[in-house]
């Protein structure tokens, strides 16, 4: 208590000559806590501190799995932060119906949201019973496919230009004693890659009606069936990956030991990470090079009910803040995602993240599947495609079957 | 005896009330929290809360749903199999090192000393340390390989045959220490004279342990039974960190399906489902056995 | 004789087992009385039931004409004795006694005071500073006993005292709680499964089986006028032999019957009239037969010598005699071989006849 | 060794002490004899076992990445740096907090301590309850705690969540004090209950008959005589509660997290480089505190388990 106490009369003398009496502390958690991510959160956070207040930072690594049930405990404990982050979807759905939520409702449509947020289902998103309730920061789509140049070189074949070509050159690269496709062990992976496939294989239309409407029948017929070809494909080439993290295995796709990754645009971090340079060193295909669309997956600001007026203003700021154009290209430069807004420039962005910026102009977008289904229905998914991946004895028509369960079972 | 106000027993209630009051805490723990909690987690477990928990009632549905679902089936599976190993080969290892550690050995702080300090590690960091001893590319298949014997295979953790036993490796380094130690304390509480009286009986030692000491060290197997077996349904973090329940579902426990279900998935009342089916098991195991060794019993 | 300490109607179970039942007893002031009872007999659960240490299920208690059924044991005016010393490990012998009295808050002159005289009755002050580990057996039962005794209390409680002691040091521990006894004047309640203890020290026994107590009477009446056959079994060693048999009548008097043999009554003075054909059990201690080496002679009472067990001061023979087996002591520089015949004659008048279903005195 | 004998006056505990010191098993016979082979033998590959991990991760915590990427880990660094030790003491990152474990550490002593003594003082006075003191239905609540203890934490945070909330202590230090105390009663009193039943009955009645109360004896008498089971109930809550990830943060607010929470930041990391190194230098410094309990206090802590454990 002391040294508590000592620190306050500290922080007092040296705060009080430069930031107005008034600054208010406010807490917001999130779980970006790579060098990348981070970069990018102190972005946010100085664009904040600028307003007067100031961004008192809660980061809780190992993904949402581990933060979330903290921020939810936190909020239904009735100590809540003054923001946290969750992902494009319904994940907060029911911590707003219960009112423990802030209603943006004004601040919206004060700054007018509806009208400048791209694509309009991220606001879709934040909307429950009319009302707004998150600030969207940015878009991160998963469709991508990364090939590393020097795989294909070492195994003597051309670099593929859709999925098609990646499956036939498979053989080729398990000769040279290269992993045609990593794919890791954590079960968000395995999962990710058969929604890709899906979008890419059986379309958009398709993908809408499975996750979308539920339709049980679309998820049981033939054009799900190929998508699970496919996947028993990227099943048969995966074996040998024999790691746990993303970038673990995207590391593999980097030294040349595997020959692609299906994996969102965060990968392209570790690319640049290594020095990599897009289009020499690396390949990437959007949508797996066969429907080139964008999902808007990505990451959302939510504001806790408190009782503080002070606070409670602050919150309106930082939401302000947060979609306010400079600080979405500074943000989603570093963070290596798209803007969630049309009307800003992102010049200095790389080849890849300007493939990606064209096709959401194009207005190629679809809704990711943490904005479609639960979940909770996201996690049975997980489970059945980590298994399916990792048990080369379970057939697709079983995996199908058990997907069907899970689809007609959604919510 | 006559002329002598006559006084009453005193309240039931009011009797040995320092007791009573400073065993508040307890009953508190066991009766708000054990028991509140428990209750609470079965009745919502009926429920269909998701992210809140909400009284939705709607019968069996997530224990239907529950013992549908593959990866549920494995888990149990997984505990049976590491709960079965895990007890066997600590009171197992642990007897023996205590046996060894008791023949007047010199040495014995040391040993002591090594046997136990991985207890004072968390299984996060246990998990993560076995999980790079048993990495192909690093660890002892990639060491055993260097030395020439190159198609040496042992990656238990990328297979999810034996993952099991990968996590099994894990925990017994974690935990034997401590079970060691608890024997060997009991061991050494043994008197003297049932050695000497074997000796003189020409009995085998290895028969003396089995027949006479081992019976003899009842209650400290008891305690040590207690912690091992609680650790064991429990087991949790050490499956985290060291293969997050992976390669697919292959190394998947309870617990771990009970918190994904809770928070990653945000469907409590199949967490609870999950919980409750832990529970009922747990108690039809436990109560009456508990309730016999530290109920009834009258002290002397 | 006023009453020191009363038991009235005093019930103990635990769950369906009677430890105690319907128990009454009056302990009169100074008196000196001792438990007796093998193990299991409900004599150490009386002590601790007047210490207040375990709760009756029925009855009362009172010390001192107080009604102290439910009182703290503090408040009973009682000082207690255990087996195991149970001196406080941590505290050396001057805080061992005085913490009581700390507990009572006391003044620090008075305990000082009252510690020194413990210390002078039981000549333990060279031992004051010393932790309970540094003393030998005897030392620690002497501050145990002190401990007791700082308490100033009016009833003294022992719970086998002697029983963790050797044999010598015992016997001389024994003498000295007489010794503070007969200068204290305290009441004294002595719980033992040693008879030899309850002969020497009371001034009345209460011999307890099964929760029940079977005697309450002064140690020779204990021993020459056991009330039961129970009584007459548990004192004495060895025991009493008993001999079955039946009342026959013999020139108009009573006269004892077994295996051929008679045994007249004369001299015993018997609580009822003795009818012919009736069961009873004669019991007979060795020191009441008198062994005369000469066989030939009027009584019929032939006998001879089976195995003999000298005892320095006394020498026990074991004779067989009308096909009972029977334990005789004789001086000790009387010695048989065994197989003589012998020729006995019992003092009557010493010997006990007991009903042979009843087992009661007659 | 022979000294605790002395110590000790009651036969019983007596015993219970020196069990603690003195080996009881048959004696050995010639020096190199082939059981003296087989003996140490054995030992020693268990003892290999053992001490492997604790040799990676030192020996790993002292290479630079490039070296890790390379060798095996088995094998000694070529070139000692201390880089990750610094590195995961005062720079890695949490989100924008780049000062490594260092920020939490004094955040788990703030908690460790408090919740170590709190909770050993409620489980200790629990037990001599239970093993003195027992009143009409102490069974019944005891066997609830006992099974308390095989309920996994996860399944417990949801309603604990609700009940700190409603006491208004959601989120304190306090409520993450009484969490660890709730969750180390089972076996603690599990502990000190079969401890206290192991000291000689007569001197509790010894006590009572001095007119010392609950209390008085407890301290007076109890505690003095207990410190073998205090130090094993010691050891038990340091590293348990040092090592607690879960409740440090769910209960509490990020100015209260402890180290833990930083290890698990820096070794969960999911999007950056593995930094083995780094990883195995925070897991030991994190691990560091209760390492050096068990170090300096192994020996209390088996004459403590076998004064207090073995006895039913």
């Amino acid at each position: 208590m002391k040294i508590r106490s000592m620190a306050a009369i500290l922080a007092a003398t040296v705060v009080l000559p430069f930031a107005a009496a008034n600054a208010t502390d406010l807490e917001v958690t999130h779980w970006w806590t790579s060098g990348g991510e981070a970069a990018a959160v102190a972005e946010l956070a100085k664009a904040f501190d600028a307003t007067g207040s100031k961004w008192v930072d809660g980061a809780i690594a190992g993904s949402g799995g581990t933060a979330r049930p903290i921020m939810v405990s936190r909020i239904t404990g009735g100590d809540p932060m003054a923001a946290t982050q969750f992902n494009h979807g319904r994940q907060a759905e029911e911590l707003v119906e219960a009112g423990l939520m802030r209603d943006l409702t004004d601040v919206a449509t004060r700054e007018n949201w509806k009208d400048i947020i791209k694509p309009a289902s991220l606001l879709d998103s934040c909307t429950i019973d009319g009302k707004i309730y998150c600030a969207p920061v940015n878009i991160h789509s998963w469709q991508w496919l990364w090939l590393s140049n020097g795989a294909f070189e070492t195994a003597g074949v051309a670099v593929p230009k859709n999925w098609d070509e990646f499956v036939a050159a498979a053989p080729a690269l398990e000769k040279a004693g290269i992993v045609p496709l990593a794919v890791g062990g954590q079960p968000w992976q395995a999962a990710g890659a058969f929604d890709v496939l899906m979008v890419a294989i059986a379309g958009k239309d398709v993908y809408q009606k499975v996750f979308g409407d539920k339709d049980e029948e679309v998820a049981a017929g033939p054009d799900i069936a190929r998508v699970f070809k496919a996947a028993d494909d990227a099943r048969r080439m995966s074996k040998g990956t024999n790691v746990q993290d993303w970038n673990q295995a995207t590391n593999m796709v980097i030294t040349g030991k595997a020959g692609g990754q299906i994996m969102g645009d965060w990968a392209q971090g570790e690319f640049a990470l290594a020095g990599k340079v897009a289009g020499k060193d690396y390949t990437c295909l959007p949508g797996l090079g066969v429907t080139e669309v964008i999902a808007t997956g990505g990451d959302a600001f939510y504001f806790p009910l408190l009782e503080d007026e002070e606070k409670s203003k602050a919150q309106e700021v930082l939401a302000s803040t947060l979609v306010s154009p400079a600080v979405q290209v500074a943000f989603n430069l570093k963070k290596g995602s798209l803007p969630v807004r049309g009307d800003v420039d992102l010049a200095a962005a790389n080849d890849c993240m300007k493939k990606g910026l064209e096709i959401l102009a194009k207005g190629n977008v679809i809704q990711w599947v943490d904005q479609l289904l639960s979940a909770d229905s996201q996690k049975q998914k997980e489970d059945l495609f980590s298994e399916f991946f990792a048990n080369p004895s379970m057939t697709p028509e079983d995996a199908q079957k058990r997907f069907v369960d899970i689809i007609a079972s959604a919510e | 005896m006559t002329g002598q106000a006559h006084t009453g027993r005193p309240s039931k209630l009011l009797r040995n009330l320092s007791s009573k009051i400073a065993s508040i805490p307890m009953m508190l723990t066991a009766v708000v929290i054990f028991l509140g909690g428990t209750i609470w987690t079965v009745v919502y477990s009926f429920t269909n809360s998701k992210l809140l928990p909400r009284a939705k009632f709607v019968g069996f549905d997530q224990y239907e749903r529950l013992w549908d679902a593959p990866r549920w089936i494995v888990s149990i599976q997984n505990l049976a199999i590491y709960g079965a190993f895990t007890l066997v080969f600590s009171l197992v290892i642990g007897f023996l090192l205590a046996a060894l550690m008791d023949q007047k050995i010199r040495f014995e702080n040391t040993f002591r000393t090594i046997f136990l300090y991985p207890f004072a590690l968390s299984f996060i960091v246990t998990g993560l340390v076995w999980q790079w001893i048993l990495n192909p590319e690093f660890g002892v298949q990639s060491v055993v390989r260097s030395l020439g014997w190159t198609s040496f295979t042992f990656d238990p953790l990328y297979n999810a045959d034996i993952v099991i036993y990968g996590v099994l490796i894990a925990g017994l380094w974690q935990g034997t220490g401590l079970v060691m130690c608890l024997l060997l304390a009991g061991l050494r509480g043994i008197d003297e004279d049932i050695w000497k009286a074997s000796r003189v009986d020409g009995i085998p030692m290895w028969k003396t342990y089995l027949f006479i000491v081992i019976p003899m060290m009842r209650p400290v197997f008891i305690t040590t039974l207690v912690i091992i077996a609680s650790g064991i349904v429990k087991v949790y973090d050490l499956v985290v960190a060291q293969t997050s329940g992976g390669p697919g579902i292959a190394s998947e426990v309870p617990a771990k399906y009970v918190y994904d279900y809770m928070f990653q998935a945000q469907n409590l009342g199949q967490g609870f489902a999950a919980s409750t089916m832990m529970l009922v098991t747990v108690a039809i195991i436990i109560v009456p056995w508990a309730y016999l060794e530290f109920g009834g019993r009258k002290r002397v | 004789m006023q009453n020191s300490v009363s038991i009235r109607d005093l019930s103990l179970s635990f769950g369906a087992v009677n430890v105690l039942e319907n128990l009454n007893l009056d302990i009169g002031n100074g008196e000196f009385l001792v438990l007796l009872g093998s193990s299991g007999c409900g004599k150490s659960t009386l002590l601790n039931c007047i210490a207040g240490l375990l709760e009756p299920t029925g009855g009362q208690i009172f010390i001192k004409d107080k009604n102290v059924t439910w009182e703290e044991p503090k408040d009973r005016g009682i000082g207690m004795v255990f087996q195991s010393y149970a001196l406080y490990p941590q505290m050396t012998v001057e805080k061992n006694l005085s913490f009581g009295l700390q507990v009572a808050k006391m003044p620090k002159p008075e305990i000082e005071k009252r510690i020194q005289r413990a210390a002078e009755i039981l000549q333990i002050g060279p031992l004051l500073k010393r932790k309970p580990s540094e003393l030998s057996g005897g030392q620690r039962q002497r501050v145990a006993i002190g401990r007791a005794l700082v308490r100033d209390v009016d009833v003294f409680l022992f719970d086998e005292p002697l029983s963790n002691l050797d044999a010598k040091l015992r016997s001389e521990l024994r003498v000295e709680i007489k010794r503070l006894h007969q200068s204290l004047k305290n009441t004294m309640i002595y719980v033992t499964h040693d008879q030899i203890e309850a002969l020497t020290l009371a001034d009345r026994i209460a011999i307890m089986k099964s929760g029940v107590i079977q005697q309450l009477a002064d140690p020779n009446t204990i021993y020459n006028a056991p009330k039961n056959m129970f009584v007459a079994g548990f004192i004495g060693s060895p025991s009493m032999t008993f001999l079955r048999g039946e009342i026959v009548e013999k020139d108009g008097k009573p006269v004892f019957h077994t295996n051929g043999v008679d045994f007249s009554l004369d001299g015993y003075s018997a609580a009822e009239p003795l009818q012919a054909g009736r069961k009873v059990v004669l019991g007979v201690r060795p020191e009441h037969v008198k062994v005369n080496e000469d066989s030939a002679g009027a009584e019929a009472h032939q006998a001879t010598v089976d195995i003999e067990e000298p005892m320095g001061a006394d020498n026990l023979l074991w004779l067989k005699h009308a096909g009972h087996s029977m334990s005789v002591r004789v001086a000790g520089a009387r010695r048989f071989a065994p197989g003589t015949a012998v020729r006995l004659s019992f003092d009557m008048g010493l010997a006990s006849l007991f009903d042979a279903g009843t087992e009661e005195r007659i | 060794m022979s000294d605790t004998v002395a110590l000790n006056p009651g036969p019983a505990l007596a015993a219970a002490t020196r069990a603690g010191v003195e080996p009881r098993g048959a004696k050995p016979r010639r020096a190199l004899s082939g059981r003296n082979i087989m003996l140490y033998g054995t030992l020693a590959v268990a003892a290999l076992y053992y001490l492997l991990p604790l040799y990676v991760m030192v020996v790993t915590s002292m290479k630079g990445m490039p070296e890790i990427r390379l060798g095996n880990i088995f094998s000694p660094p070529l070139e000692v740096t201390f880089e990750p030790w610094v590195k995961a003491w005062a720079q890695a990152c949490t989100g924008l907090n780049c000062d490594g474990l260092s920020r939490g550490f004094w955040n788990s002593v703030r908690i460790t301590v408090p919740s170590t003594l709190i909770s050993i003082l409620v489980a200790s006075v629990n037990g001599y309850a239970l093993a003195n003191w027992k009143f009409k239905g102490a069974d019944l609540f005891f066997t609830i705690l006992i099974v308390g203890a095989f309920i996994p934490y996860q399944v417990m945070i949801y309603p604990i969540v609700i009940v700190l909330r409603e006491m208004g202590i959601y989120g304190t230090l306090t409520g993450l004090v009484i969490v660890h105390t709730i969750f180390g009663m089972p076996i603690l009193t599990l502990l000190f209950r079969n401890y206290f039943s192991s000291l000689p009955e007569e001197l509790f009645k010894a006590a009572r008959i001095d007119g010392a109360g609950f209390w008085q004896i407890y301290f007076r008498i109890m505690l003095p005589m207990s410190l073998p089971i205090f130090v094993v109930a010691m050891i038990l809550q340091i590293t348990g509660i040092w090592n607690d990830f879960l409740f440090g943060v769910v209960f509490t607010r990020p100015e209260y997290y402890p180290m833990t929470v930083q290890l698990n930041n820096i070794v969960n990391s999911v999007q950056g480089v593995k930094e083995y190194n780094v990883n195995m230098a925070a897991t030991l410094l994190t691990g560091a505190v209760p390492l050096i309990v068990y170090f300096v206090s192994g020996r209390l802590f088996v004459r403590g388990i076998a004064a207090g454990a073995v006895k039913g």
